[in-house]
């Protein structure tokens, strides 16, 4: 039997008819067609999923549409306006190579919101701890510290380090 | 992956959910943070023909204190046991246990009820509310009842909760001055299921004295473990490296892990011990600052 | 140093220059093959055995054609009908693409159910029920190769045993000689576990068969689209898919590692599926299905010795290696290699005596020995002369740093021919080794030892210093199922300047629409920003084998830039032209050629480029493109000097990565940000196999570990803060003198942790652990030497 | 995956007649907790089914057993299960062995239980099989001591079920 659910997503109100077990993450991909969101496991493990559910960063191959019902949802669509000004932690990625395949980037980008949100100013051992629910197979991950620390210090309207690589 | 059909509820209230867990029996399960369950479904190792979705019910998020408890909602998720500072204040143990539950975005969904009531030795929570004595309130159409954690795990995902029953509260009975605690797991990586862990509470009185203990085990026994030879070689005597080093051994001796991929059945006895050790260490540093 | 010809708003070779694929990854306008969303398209899923050995009784469609949505069910007796249930593989053997009666491992496909909706054919794919008769699966390679084993391959006819084939290299004759008359020889059997590339996007496909044009486009994730438009077409031909009627399409792929180049079972029966209903049809892996059923990497059991002279001369090295291919050989190496370039496996050392042997056997596990980021067996080669080698230090009582110097091969004898027949094309080994020390402060670190190890503590010191063999390949080697391993580039140039560049290869996160633009930006002038790089589209890109085995930049790299050469030609002439002197005359600079002698007499690229179609001289071919079919005549040797520090909590055992410098040389450097990002990914990637991951087999086989909950896949907390720097030392033959990089961390990380683990326990006696070393191996290590009661 | 366990417990009860239940199927078969005898083939031959449930995880086995040693001199007894999961997502096999020695005026029994789990279980359930077995022997002797005593045995049994509802009963405050 299906129900109906309200959902906002990235400032957008959905009224949609689904399944109960329909997965968040396909009800994103498939019935609202926002492919950023990505699919890399079946258990909650690799955060490619991640998307920002009332603003807090959650997998969305393991909640169900239904849980999202009267909620909002940003994705990585909704982070910036298409087009227009990259968010800084869009931004610290590209200039920081924090990223290779770019497959993982959407829901790294994601959790990285929360936890800067909750923590402005991160060490580098609060960041990899911060991102350990995300696996990326082709950075090494440290131009995604990098790159976060980068967003930090620009979100805080401080001067953004060198984007130069250590590589001497 | 994709979960067998099921019919979904959400019930507003406790007494609807609780009638909708009696209607359906066996075949409802019930969804709390769903970060055990949904996956097991997904693999279609778990086909439940109805899902009840407590996660809208009121009155089941609060963390508060009053009379020498602590009270903890069922649907209070990681995420905010982390962050609370008055359970912060009162037991240390929640930060480090929490930080290694899985990870931020598991935690901003799993709920401290669901932890509990998955029923699983490998869980966190469960050897730390062994190591806090704390008590669980589950409740049915009869009314509630409450279950000392002792008398909560049963076996490989059976617990006190029965059909028709929902764990509503987690009580914890606040700990006198001299009071620490500490957690402690071995994983083979961040957000693994423990290769062994520890949960260790102590009181030290004058003279060093250790007048209340409690010491909890996780995923070394198919059930949650009290490590109690280990809390009598510390109760009522100073602290010491004798007693430690006792009590560390008898948790090694205890326990009854099984081989797995995480390690021999030798190696978790052995790290068993130390680190029952080290979380001693720890928590009496923290009950004498 | 890395110098730059070029200024930065031209962005050739030695810039940091940002990423051109970026932007559309950053906000979420990737492309993948599971965002492709076709009209009328059908799902498909697949019913897997969860038997490793059985004969399949029966297979009951009958609950699941009844599922809502559910259009059909194919076994591989349907498959059979086309002459399409069998597939050979990229080595000539064969594999099933459905079985037909016997499934070989656990995880295989054995059905697949079509329907209108991904939730449906899930439910269908529950619904088919397969009976099995389970047998005895051959899960251990040895037991594979006794005599007494049954024969897994009964299909081949004739077949009496397991072994599928034997290969050597060397002088065995010399080699024994040398190791009965040596001071010394060391002797260990080392297993590299079976692992797997567990890139973050799975595989998958869409196959979209137009029935009225008789015509396949197929979307898929593949590192190499040409190759497999062939293999379609040669598996598929009979029936009518001709390769003119193929369009094989790689658009983003999230990360390949060399697990995206083999022809899973799941792309064919998607094909066969859309060519006999007319429909396109998506089949998109789960995590799971990927970890069990695709290609893995490694499972060699290896026996390494060396011979040397008790004040530290290596004399001789011999190799004896066992290769567990699962049910059928589906690697992928060059037809004139099985198992690929092991005999690399002499390693940087100066000596000239080796012998090396290799026998693959069939087991009942998946197929493969494919890559994880290393396809040619060059990881393997690595880690047994490097362990063998601290051995061989560790046996004498000589440093490995001071080993290594005394028998590295001096920068002045390359070209060096090995022992097994390579040409290594240049390197400057002290080099790299005395940088790497310095960066970590070894002599320091050893004194920090001893005192550590005075107090009990734990602690050890590991170096790699490897050579790499990349770059495959001279076509008079090397092929993949016949077909010689160049590859390509085509630039076009606009009137206006601006231009398309395509490639054979195809990128899945090495950033080659940034760097193949910096390759001609160099050539050229023009500036990178202006070049548009694609890859992927066999019908719009020129033939090529693919991007993998760190060829990329070594083939189509090289391709770019002769190809840029060739139009820097037509533009002298051009020029000359235009300014009506002799080519001789000119002189370029990057962007322009000017007058020798009056540098304010000259003509931009952009000038030259308009004239090429607006104002070119009388007989000269309009336009301004040029194609190149790069053949290198070698392959390019990279090397590295790592260095890694470890702390071993001698309580739990816990193992700490507490430094890990790492000094790649690669030649010149295109662009260091992308080299150094590469180097990161790959270090990654080498502490996994060390560290963390491996396929664990029970005797039933079982895959024990076969989700991302137990394949445990390192985080940001697991992976250190690597330190990375360079040298360049160019490749002589190689038109811009670079060398492939994307492979060498993760071929040189593992014997350095391996090595640091076993300095940090060598008081006890331990001379070897096998990787993944975890805390539970060293507790069971210390414990068999009596250390721990 | 294979799991091996051994118990040896006590019962006051002659060994002949521990013998004849032990080597009764109907009797022997309804003591695994969620076991049933569908079919009986012949005597040494009979069907069955078995029905676990371990929270929210079921799974439910059909297949043949058989007897392959009922040796009357020396007590002893081999039983063999082959089943397969109904869904067709594996199967298991289980070797159950009886060794009856009298002593004390009754009988002392050892039950040694080896069990194969073939794919989904063993891949997923690699933590539930041990103490899955350990569980099920346990219940299975539990339940052997009440037949011998004449108590009931309920061959539908889930094994989560019955210990939650005992437990309910011994420390339920309503």
């Amino acid at each position: 039997m299906n129900k109906t659910i309200n959902v906002t997503v990235n400032g957008t109100k959905h009224t949609l008819d689904v399944e109960p077990r329909l997965l968040l993450v396909h009800m994103i991909r498939e019935v609202l067609n926002l492919t950023g969101t990505h699919i890399g496991c079946d258990t909650s493990s690799c955060g490619a999923c991640t998307i920002l559910l009332n603003g807090k960063s959650i997998k969305s191959c393991t909640v169900l549409a239904v849980q999202a019902d009267g909620k909002s949802i940003t994705t990585i669509e909704g982070l910036a306006p298409e087009g227009g000004p990259l968010h800084p932690l869009q931004e610290g990625f590209k200039e920081n190579h924090g990223l290779h395949c770019g497959f993982c980037t959407p829901g790294m980008i994601l959790r990285a919101h929360e936890l800067l949100e909750k923590n402005p100013n991160p060490t580098e051992d609060e960041i990899r701890w911060g991102i350990s629910g995300n696996l990326c197979r082709c950075t090494g991950y440290n131009n995604i510290v990098k790159a976060i620390t980068w967003a930090g210090t620009k979100m805080r309207g401080e001067e953004t380090p060198s984007t130069e690589p250590e590589f001497v | 992956m994709i979960a067998q059909s099921f019919q979904y509820e959400s019930p507003g209230s406790l007494s609807e959910a609780i009638s909708l867990l009696n209607k359906y029996g066996d075949d409802a399960k019930v969804l709390s943070g769903g970060h055990s369950l949904i996956p097991m479904m997904k693999l279609r190792l778990a086909t439940p023909a109805y899902l009840i979705d407590i996660n809208g019910i009121p009155g089941l998020s609060h963390i508060s204190e009053d009379g020498g408890i602590v009270r903890i909602g069922a649907l209070v998720r990681e995420a905010e046991v982390e962050h609370s500072d008055l359970l912060a204040k009162h037991f240390p143990i929640f930060r480090d246990v929490t930080k290694l539950i899985a990870d931020p975005q598991v935690r901003n969904m799993g709920t401290l009820g669901g932890n509990l009531a998955h029923g699983d030795a490998a869980n966190d929570h469960p050897a730390v509310m062994l190591a806090l004595r704390a008590s669980v309130a589950i409740t049915s159409a009869e009314g509630e009842r409450e279950v000392p954690i002792d008398e909560f795990f049963f076996g490989f995902y059976m617990t006190a909760v029965q059909q028709g029953e929902i764990l509503t509260e987690i009580r914890i009975p606040v700990p006198p001055n001299g009071t620490g605690s500490a957690y402690h797991k071995l994983e083979r990586k961040v957000g693994d299921y423990a290769t062994s862990g520890a949960a260790v509470q102590l009181t030290i009185g004058e003279m060093g004295v250790v007048t209340a203990v409690g010491i909890g085990l996780t995923n070394v026994n198919s059930v949650p473990l009290r490590a109690v030879r280990s809390e009598e070689a510390l109760l009522g005597k100073p602290l010491s490296e004798e007693t430690i080093a006792l009590a560390a051994q008898y948790a090694s001796e205890d326990c009854n892990p099984s081989a797995d991929l995480r390690g021999s059945e030798e190696y978790k006895r052995h790290v068993t011990g130390v680190l029952v050790k080290r979380m001693i260490h720890k928590a009496a540093e923290r009950a004498l600052n | 140093m890395i110098q730059c010809k070029t200024s930065k708003a031209i962005g050739g070779m030695g810039h940091s220059m940002k990423r051109k694929e970026d932007v559309r990854f950053i906000q979420g306008k990737g492309h993948y093959v599971d965002d492709i969303k076709l009209p009328g398209m059908l799902y498909m899923d697949i019913v897997r055995s969860p038997y490793a050995y059985a004969k399949i009784k029966n297979i009951n469609i009958e609950a699941a054609m009844k599922v809502p949505g559910v259009i059909a069910v194919v076994t591989g007796r349907d498959l059979e009908k086309y002459n399409l249930h069998w597939m050979p593989t990229l080595m000539s053997d064969t594999q099933m693409v459905l079985p037909t009666d016997t499934v070989m491992y656990q995880a295989q496909e054995v059905a697949a159910v079509i329907a209108t909706t991904k939730y449906a054919a899930r439910d269908g794919r529950e619904a088919v029920i397969v009976e099995y008769e389970p047998m005895k699966a051959v899960i251990d390679p040895y037991k594979a190769m006794d005599p007494s084993a049954p024969v897994l391959r009964t299909d081949k006819a004739g077949k009496k045993d397991n072994h599928i084939w034997h290969w050597e290299v060397g002088d065995k004759a010399k080699t024994e000689d040398v190791f009965s008359k040596a001071d010394v020889v060391v002797k260990e059997e080392m297993y590299i576990p079976r692992i797997h590339v567990a890139s973050i996007e799975t595989c998958g496909c869409v196959a979209d068969y137009d029935k009225v044009n008789n015509h396949l486009t197929m979307y898929m994730t593949t590192q190499a689209p040409h190759a497999i438009r062939t293999v379609i077409a040669l598996v598929a031909g009979h029936v009518g898919l001709t390769e003119e009627k193929i369009r094989v399409v790689s658009p983003d792929i999230g990360g390949g590692f060399g697990g995206k180049v083999p022809v899973y079972p799941g792309y064919v029966i998607a094909i066969a599926v859309s060519f006999l209903v007319g429909k396109p049809v998506k089949w998109i892996e789960d995590r799971s299905e990927n970890l069990q059923a695709d290609s893995f990497a490694r499972d060699y059991h290896i026996t390494a010795e060396m011979a040397g002279t008790k004040d530290g001369k290596i004399l001789a090295t011999r190799f004896k290696v066992l290769a567990d291919h699962g049910y059928t050989d589906a690697s992928a190496n060059p037809s004139k290699f099985p198992t690929g370039m092991f005999s690399i496996a002499t390693g940087s050392y100066d000596y000239d005596t080796t012998y090396m042997e290799c026998d693959a056997v069939y087991t009942n596990k998946p197929p493969g020995g494919v890559a994880y980021r290393c396809s040619f067996r060059v990881t393997e080669a690595v880690h047994a002369i490097e362990r063998i080698t601290d051995r061989f230090a560790f046996e004498i009582g000589k440093d490995p740093a001071d080993i290594r110097f005394q028998n590295f091969i001096h920068k002045d004898q390359f070209p060096w021919k090995s022992p097994t027949g390579w040409i290594y094309d240049s390197g400057d080994y002290h080099a790299g080794l005395h940088k790497a020390l310095a960066a970590i402060d070894y002599e320091n670190l050893r004194r920090e030892q001893a005192e550590k190890r005075a107090r009990g503590e734990l602690m050890g010191i590991g170096i790699s210093t490897f050579t790499e063999i990349v770059g495959a390949g001279p076509s008079k080697d090397f092929d993949i199922l016949g077909i010689k391993m160049f590859d390509s580039a085509e630039i076009r140039v606009h009137p206006t300047g601006k231009a398309i560049a395509r490639f054979g290869t195809k990128s899945q996160g090495q950033g080659h629409e940034t760097t193949y633009a910096q390759i001609i930006a160099e050539e050229l002038g023009i500036p990178m920003e202006n070049i548009q790089v694609e890859e992927g589209d066999t019908d719009t890109a020129p033939y090529g084998l693919g991007t993998y085995a760190s060829r990329s930049t070594p083939t189509a790299g090289a391709a770019a830039a002769v190809a840029a050469r060739k139009l820097r030609d037509k533009a002298r002439k051009i020029a000359a032209y235009l300014l009506e002197v002799s080519e001789d005359d000119l002189e370029w600079e990057p962007g322009k050629f000017h007058v020798k002698g009056a540098p304010e007499k000259s003509k931009t690229i952009q000038e030259i480029v308009f004239a090429a179609y607006t104002n070119h001289p009388q007989g000269m071919e309009a336009g301004f493109e040029a194609t190149h079919y790069y053949d290198p005549p070698n392959l390019t040797f990279p090397s590295g000097a790592y260095v890694c520090v470890v702390d071993i909590d001698n309580e739990t055992f816990e193992i700490k990565v507490r430094r890990f410098v790492a000094i790649d040389d690669c030649g010149h450097i295109i662009n260091p940000m992308i080299v150094q990002g590469q180097v990161h990914g790959g270090l990654t990637q080498g502490i996994a196999p060390a560290m963390y991951e491996e396929l664990i087999y029970d005797e039933q086989g079982n895959i024990l570990n076969g989700t991302l909950m137990d394949y445990l896949v390192p985080t940001a907390v697991e992976s250190p803060h690597w330190e990375t720097g360079h040298t360049v030392t160019p490749s002589p033959h190689h038109p811009i003198g670079a060398k492939g990089v994307g492979e060498s961390p993760t071929v040189g990380a593992p014997p350095a942790i391996a090595n640091a683990i076993v300095d940090a326990l060598s008081p006890f006696g331990i001379t070897h652990m096998d990787i993944p070393i975890t805390p539970n191996k060293v507790f069971k290590a210390l414990r068999d030497k009596g250390v721990i009661k | 995956m294979n799991v091996n366990i051994s118990k040896t417990f006590h019962v006051e009860h002659p060994i002949e007649v521990v013998w004849a239940n032990i080597t009764n199927p109907e009797k022997i078969v309804v003591c695994v907790p969620g076991a049933s005898l569908t079919e009986m083939v012949d005597a040494d031959h009979f069907k069955g089914e078995v029905e676990l449930k371990f929270g929210p995880v079921k799974a439910k086995y059909g297949g043949d057993i058989s007897f392959l040693e009922r040796n009357a001199d020396t007590h002893s007894m081999k039983m063999k299960g082959v089943g397969t999961d109904v869904k067709g997502k594996g199967g298991a096999d289980m070797l159950l062995n009886g060794l009856l020695t009298a002593k004390d005026g009754g009988t002392e029994v050892n039950v040694m239980m080896d069990v194969t789990v073939q794919g989904m279980l063993a891949q997923f359930g690699s933590r539930l099989a041990s103490d899955a077995t350990t569980h099920v022997l346990d219940q299975f002797i539990s339940n052997f001591k009440n037949q011998l005593d004449g108590k009931e045995v309920s061959g539908s049994l889930n094994a989560a079920g019955m210990m939650g509802s005992m437990i309910k009963g011994m420390f339920g405050s309503k």
